[in-house]
C-alpha cells in the first residue's frame, strides 16, 4: 500500500520506522528536538522515543561526528543531521579519517553503522557558504556510501537502507525536495543502495541526473517528447557504490551522454560519469558527452546574481537540442514558472 | 546630508551618545523587520533587536582603527563599529552598492574603513580569523586590538578552544566578545553545556582573563570593555568577555516566536522589561541628564536618516548578472603583468 | 603454554602484578626497538619505553569488558588492556595473523576481545571515539567504562574539547586519561600551551573533575585510577586524569635522540632516574616484599615468553596481496540475501 | 646560474628569498623549528628570520589555518605546513569556507594570500590516514588554486609564485620526492601558476600526469622510446586553474590519452581530465581514453599489501603498450630497481 506524502515527510517515516524496530537507532543533530524538527523531518521522535535516544547537540560537528562513530561501534545505528552540508566541513576528518576506514583499516572487525544526513541548500540569498554540493568529495572517499534520493518512496526506502546498512552512509538531501510529493510505500519499505533508478526510459539520449537536478529533467521530458526525443533518464539515487552497469546499459543503447550535477563544474561527479562512460563505452558513443553543472563560482547570495547561475530544465531542453542537432525551444516551461526563481515553489516562505 | 554614528549630534555626551548608537542599531533592525514580508530582501537575516548594548558599548569604546569580525547576527556590530549603513542594507536587498557588491547577503557584512573586516555564516568561522588578526597587529607591534564577536553556541565549536588557546599562548591583542543570550536557534543551553558551568569561568581556566556582565547596561558594557581594550594595548594579552543579554525576535527572520514553544512569552517579557534602550533613556531621565524632548528629537533625527537609506538603497541597481563570474580570484602578478 | 597478562604467575599480589605488567610492556617494546633496524618491521613505530606506569597500573584498574581507545603511541595501553601480543607484532611485522591483518600497522591496534576497541594516527581522533563508547554504555546502563587514552599534544585539538564538553553535559561514563611526556614530536609544551597553565585545571573549568598525579609511580597511578572508576561507575560523571611521564626514546622509531637538539640529555637522565620499574622494583625489594630472585625469574619468565611471540610472529605468513582488495565494505542486507 | 639540488632544499631555498623579500612572509606548522625542520624544508628559517616569522604551532590544524588567514586579511603572507595531508582534514571548514570564498563573497575587496603545503605521504607502512592523495576536493573548489610540482625547479618556482599569489593556493609536495635532484635556478626564480609542464615532446600519445606519478612516467620513458612510442609527457604542475589549451593540444596531436592520477580513481582528478577532453576534443580521440590510478581502497600498511597496490612505470609501460596495440615488457624497468618497493630511495630510512 502506498499514499501521497512528501519527501520530508517520507524521512520522518523511515526515522520512526527504523526506530520502532531497532531500539539501537538513535537520531541527533542540532534542532532535533526543535519545534521545527529539522524542516520537519524529526517531527515528534523525541515524545515517542525519549530524549536519550532523540536529542540536540551542541555546535560541535567534528566531535559529534565521531561520538556517533563510537556508539556505532559499540553496536548503535546512529542518525545524524545536518542543515547544511556545509556546517559538516568542519567534520572531515571523523568522517574520512574513521567512519570512513575502520572496517578496512582494522582488518574487516567492526563496521560503522552510521548515517549522516547532509541538507544541499539553495536560494532565497542562502549564500556562498550555505548552498555546497560536495557529492563529489565524498564518493572519492573509499569505505563511503553516498546516497542522494530524488523521490519521496526513494528518500524512505534509502533511508531505512542506510540506517541498517553495517556501513557508514552520507545521505544527501536537497533542501528543495522537502516539499514535492509522491507514492511512498507504507511500512519498512526498503530500497537497496546501489541501483540506479530509471526515471523514464527512451532510446535517443541518456540523461544522467542527481538529486534536485533529476527534478528538472523530468520538467524537460514533456517538452523533448513533444518534439520526439525520448531520453533515458537515469536518477543516481546512489552515487557510490556506483551502479555503472545501469548507465552503460543505457548509453550503449542511445549512445548519446548529458549528465546533470546539482555541483560547480570542474572536478565534479559529473565528470567521473562522464570519464567511466567514456574509457568503458567509448565505441558506443555517437558523439561527445556533455555536462550541465553549476559554474566554477561560490553561489552569490543577490537574486539578481542567483538568477542565471542554476541551471534548470530550460537549460537541459537546449542542451538536448543541440546534442539531437535540433533546435528547441524551452518558451513553454519558461512560461509554466509561477514562483521566482530562487525559491523551489510558493510553499517556502524562506529563510533557509 | 546623512551623518556617520561618529558624527552624531550627541556624541560630546558619553550616555547620549551610547544612547544614540543603541537606537541607530535599533532603528535600523526594526524597519528592517517591518519591511522583510515585502519579500525584497531575499536572503536570511538574524536581527540582534534586544541586543544593541553590546554593540554600541563596544563599537564605541573600540577605535576605528582596531578591527572587528562576527557572526551571522553581525548587523548591530558592524553598525556599532561605525560600518556603512546604506552599504549594509544595499547588501541585504541584494544591491551593487552592497558592503559585498550582493555577492554575501546579511551574513557577510563588511566595511574596511572602518575596521569591519568581515562576517560570515558558520558559527565560530571567524573567531580563528579574528585571532589571526591580533597575531598579525603584534607582528607590526601596533596597538590596535581585535575584537572577535561571537554567541553562547560559538563557544561549543572546537575552532573557539584552539583559538583561545593560541591567543593565550602568544598574548595576542585579542578581546573574545561573547554575547550569552542562552539560545542557539531553539536551542537552550540545556543540550549544549553542562549546567551551572559559566563560560566565562572555563575560559579562564583556558588561560584568558575573563569577566561577566550584564550584556543590557550599556553603561556598565562600555566600562567593561574599556578597561579590558587598556589591558590589551597594553601588551598584557588577550581578554574574554562574556555579557548576558537576550535576543527578542526569531533566530532567524523578522517575526517574534515566543509562541512556537522553545522559549516562553514570561521570559521574553522578563527581559523586554529590561530594555537597553528603554532602560537608559528613562535613567538619564529621571537623573535629568536628557529631556525627553531630546529622546523624541532623537528618534526622529534617526528615524529620518534611515528612512533616506532605505530610499536610497531600494532605488540602487540590482548588480549586472555577469558579476556572477566576477572576483574569484585576485589578479596575481603575471595577469597583472599582461593588462 | 604462554600465558596471558592475567594469568601471571604473579597476579594475586598487587604490587608484584603491576611490576609484571610493566616489564611485559617494557620487554615487548625494546625488543620492538632491538629488532627495528632489521627493516622487518615497516611501519612507524612509537614506542612508550618509559610511560609503562600508566599502561600497567590502568589497564589493570580497568575492567575486562570496560572499553579502551588509544593514539600512535598505543603499544602500552593495548598491552595493559591485555590485548594480545603476538597479534600486535605481527600487525607491526605486516602478517596475516595482526589485530588488523596487516591493514594497519602499529598505529591501528585492536583487541576487542578485551575491550580495546582501537587505536588510530590521527591525533586526538580516537577521543570522540571513547565518548561516543560511553555515550552507548550509558544507554545500555551497563556499568562498563570507556577509558580515551592520549597526550598533552591531543589536548590542543578541538576534538579533545567538544568531546570533554559533551561527555560532562551527558555525564558519561568516560575516563580520559592524559599522559603528559612534555612533548609533541620534537615540540616542548612552551610553542603550544600557555605557560603555567595546567591542563588539568583548565579541564576542571570544563566542567569535569579532574586530578593530576606522578605517572612514574605506578601504584598511585592504580590507586588514583581505580577511585575515578569508582566515581564513574557510580553514574558521577567523566573523570580526567593527568600523569606527567617521560618517553625515553625519539618520537618514532626506536633510537635515542636526545643529541639531535630539542631536548636536552640531563632531562633525559633525570627522567631514567625515575624509570618506574626501577623504582617500584627498587622499592619493593627494600620493603622486603620482593627478593632479588623473583625479579630475575620474572625477566626471565617475560623475555622467554616474549621471544616465542617473536619467533612465532617471524615465521607467520604475510596476508595475500589480493586481501588488499578486501574489506572496503561489510556486507549489507543485500548482499548477505544474495550469498 | 641554476645548479643540481634536491625538491626539498629548492623549497627551502624559496621561502629563504620569499622572507627576505618581504617581511610579510611568515612561516608555521607543526616542527617547523625542530631539528627535522618539516623533511629538512624548513631548516634554518628560524636562526635567520626569528621566532615571531617562524614558529611551531599547538596541534590545532583548524584554528589555525584560520588564524593564518586572518593574518593574511591584514596583508601578511603565511605559508602553513603539514607533514601530512591526512591530518589537514580537520580544517576543511576554514580552508573551503573561508580562504576560498573570501575574495568572491565580499565581492573582490579582500583576498587571501595564504600557502598551504601539503605532504602526501606514501610507503613504510604509512598505511590509511598517512597517505591520502585529495587534489581532487582541493581543485572542486572555486576559490583555490591547486599546485603539485614534480621537479626541483618547478617546486622552487611555484612555491615563490604561490607565497606571492593574492590568493589561497593549496601546494602539494609528495613525500617520495623530497630527495629527488634536479637543476634549480638561483635567485627570485618563479614559474606561473596555471601551465602545464611538458616534460617530453613526442606525436603517439599524451600522458597527462601529476606529481610523483610523472616520475614513474619518466622511468618508463626510455622504455617506451626504445620500442619507438614516442609520447608527449605533460607534467600537471597546477591542478587548479588547469591548462586545459596545453592538454587539448597534446591529445588533438596524438589522439590518444592516458592519465596517471596518484589518487583513488573514482571521482578523482583523472576523472575531470578525461571529461573534459572529451567532451571538447572527442573528435581528435583515435581510441578511448585510459587512467592509471590507485584501487579504490584505503592505502594498506603490510608491505606484503602495499606492494602491488601502488602503480608504477611497469604499469604504465603496459598499458601505453595495450594501448598502441603492442606487447611490452617492462622487465627492463623492474630489473633496475634497487630499493623495496615501499621507498623512494636507498636515503629512505623511514618511519614517515
Ligand atoms: C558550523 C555551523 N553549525 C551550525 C550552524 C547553524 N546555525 C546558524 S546560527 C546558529 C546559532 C548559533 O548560536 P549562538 O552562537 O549563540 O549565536 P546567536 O544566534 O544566539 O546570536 C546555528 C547553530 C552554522 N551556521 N554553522
Ligand atoms: C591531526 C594530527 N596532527 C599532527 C599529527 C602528527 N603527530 C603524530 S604524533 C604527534 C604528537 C602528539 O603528541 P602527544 O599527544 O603529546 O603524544 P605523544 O607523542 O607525546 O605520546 C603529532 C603531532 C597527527 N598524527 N595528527
Ligand atoms: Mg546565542
Ligand atoms: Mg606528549
Amino acid at each position: 500500500m502506498s499514499r501521497r506524502t512528501t519527501f520530508g515527510k517520507a524521512i520522518n517515516e523511515a526515522m520512526t520506522i527504523a526506530m520502532r524496530q531497532d531500539p539501537r537507532v538513535v537520531v541527533c543533530g542540532l534542532g532535533t528536538d526543535d519545534p521545527k524538527g529539522i524542516f520537519g523531518t524529526t517531527l515528534k521522535l523525541q515524545e515517542e522515543f525519549g530524549a536519550k535516544r532523540v536529542f540536540d547537540t551542541p555546535t560541535s560537528e567534528n566531535a559529534m561526528t565521531g561520538i556517533m562513530i563510537g556508539a556505532a561501534l559499540d553496536g548503535m545505528r546512529p542518525v545524524m543531521s545536518h542543515q547544511r552540508l556545509d556546517f559538516f566541513l568542519l567534520a572531515m576528518d571523523q568522517l574520512v579519517n574513521n567512519a570512513a576506514k575502520w572496517f578496512y583499516m582494522f582488518g574487516g572487525q567492526r563496521s560503522v553503522p552510521v548515517t549522516i544526513r547532509l541538507i544541499i541548500g539553495r536560494g532565497w540569498g542562502q549564500g556562498p557558504t550555505h548552498s555546497q554540493n560536495l557529492q563529489s568529495w565524498f564518493a572519492h572517499i573509499p569505505g563511503l556510501k553516498v546516497v542522494m534520493p530524488t523521490t519521496p518512496a526513494d528518500a524512505k526506502g534509502l533511508l531505512l537502507s542506510s540506517i541498517f546498512d553495517p556501513n557508514p552512509v552520507v545521505f544527501m538531501e536537497h533542501r528543495w525536495l522537502h516539499e514535492m510529493e509522491g507514492d511512498v510505500p507504507e511500512g519498512d519499505y526498503r530500497v537497496p543502495i546501489g541501483p540506479v533508478r530509471v526515471a523514464n526510459e527512451g532510446n535517443d539520449i541518456t540523461l544522467v541526473s542527481m538529486s534536485y537536478m533529476t527534478v528538472e529533467a523530468m520538467q524537460a521530458l514533456p517538452v523533448l517528447q513533444a518534439h520526439g526525443i525520448h531520453p533515458d533518464i537515469i536518477d543516481l539515487s546512489t552515487l557510490s557504490p556506483l551502479d555503472w552497469g545501469g548507465i552503460l546499459k543505457s548509453v550503449r543503447k542511445t549512445g548519446r551522454l548529458l549528465v546533470l550535477d546539482t555541483s560547480n563544474e570542474s572536478f565534479s561527479a559529473s565528470a567521473e560519469i562522464i570519464a567511466r562512460v567514456t574509457t568503458e563505452a567509448f565505441g558506443s558513443l555517437k558523439q561527445a558527452p556533455r555536462r550541465i553543472c553549476l559554474p566554477d563560482f561560490p553561489s552569490p547570495t543577490s537574486p539578481s546574481l542567483s538568477a542565471g547561475f542554476y541551471r534548470r530544465a530550460e537549460d537541459i531542453v537546449e542542451t538536448v537540442g543541440q546534442m539531437m542537432g535540433r533546435t528547441l525551444s524551452s518558451e513553454s516551461i519558461r512560461l509554466q514558472r509561477t514562483t521566482p526563481h530562487d525559491v523551489p515553489g510558493n510553499w517556502f516562505k524562506g529563510p533557509f | 546630508m546623512v551623518h556617520t554614528l561618529e558624527s552624531n549630534p550627541w556624541q560630546q555626551d558619553h550616555a547620549a551618545d551610547l544612547l544614540y548608537r543603541m537606537k541607530w542599531i535599533r532603528c535600523i533592525e526594526e524597519t528592517i523587520a517591518g519591511k522583510y514580508g515585502e519579500g525584497k530582501m531575499r536572503c536570511p537575516v538574524h536581527l540582534s533587536i534586544g541586543q544593541e548594548a553590546v554593540s554600541a558599548a563596544v563599537g564605541k569604546a573600540l577605535r576605528k582603527e582596531d578591527y572587528a569580525v562576527s557572526g551571522h547576527r553581525a548587523h548591530g556590530h558592524y553598525l556599532g563599529k561605525g560600518g556603512d549603513p546604506q552599504a549594509m542594507l544595499a547588501e541585504i536587498y541584494g544591491k551593487r552598492s552592497g558592503c559585498a557588491r550582493g555577492k554575501g547577503g546579511s551574513m557577510h557584512l563588511i566595511d574596511e574603513t572602518v575596521g569591519f573586516k568581515g562576517s560570515t555564516a558558520i558559527v565560530g568561522g571567524t573567531i580563528p580569523i579574528g585571532v589571526g588578526l591580533g597575531y598579525s597587529i603584534s607582528c607590526r607591534k601596533s596597538d590596535q586590538v581585535s575584537c572577535v564577536f561571537f554567541g553562547d553556541g560559538a563557544v561549543e565549536e572546537g575552532a573557539f578552544y584552539e583559538s583561545a588557546n593560541f591567543a593565550a599562548l602568544h598574548k595576542l591583542p585579542v578581546l573574545f566578545l561573547c554575547e550569552n543570550n542562552f539560545y542557539s536557534v531553539y536551542s537552550s543551553l540545556r543540550p549544549r553545556q553542562p549546567e551551572g558551568r559559566e563560560i566565562y569561568k572555563m575560559v579562564e581556566g583556558m588561560g584568558i582573563e575573563s569577566a561577566q556582565g550584564d550584556g543590557n547596561n550599556v553603561l556598565e558594557v562600555f566600562d567593561t570593555v574599556a578597561s579590558a581594550l587598556k589591558d590589551i594595548r597594553s601588551g598584557r594579552g588577550p581578554r574574554f568577555l562574556e555579557f548576558k543579554t537576550y535576543r527578542w525576535r526569531e533566530h532567524c527572520g523578522p517575526n517574534f516566536d515566543n509562541d512556537i514553544g522553545y522559549r516562553t512569552e514570561e521570559e521574553y517579557l522578563s527581559w523586554k522589561a529590561r530594555d537597553p534602550v528603554a532602560q537608559l533613556t528613562s535613567d538619564l531621565i529621571s537623573k535629568n541628564q536628557l529631556y525627553p524632548a531630546t529622546v523624541s528629537e532623537m528618534d526622529g533625527e534617526i528615524q529620518s536618516q534611515v528612512d533616506q537609506f532605505f530610499t536610497f538603497v531600494e532605488n540602487s541597481p540590482f548588480p549586472d548578472p555577469k558579476e556572477a563570474y566576477q572576483d574569484l580570484f585576485a589578479p596575481d602578478d603575471f595577469e597583472r603583468s599582461r593588462l
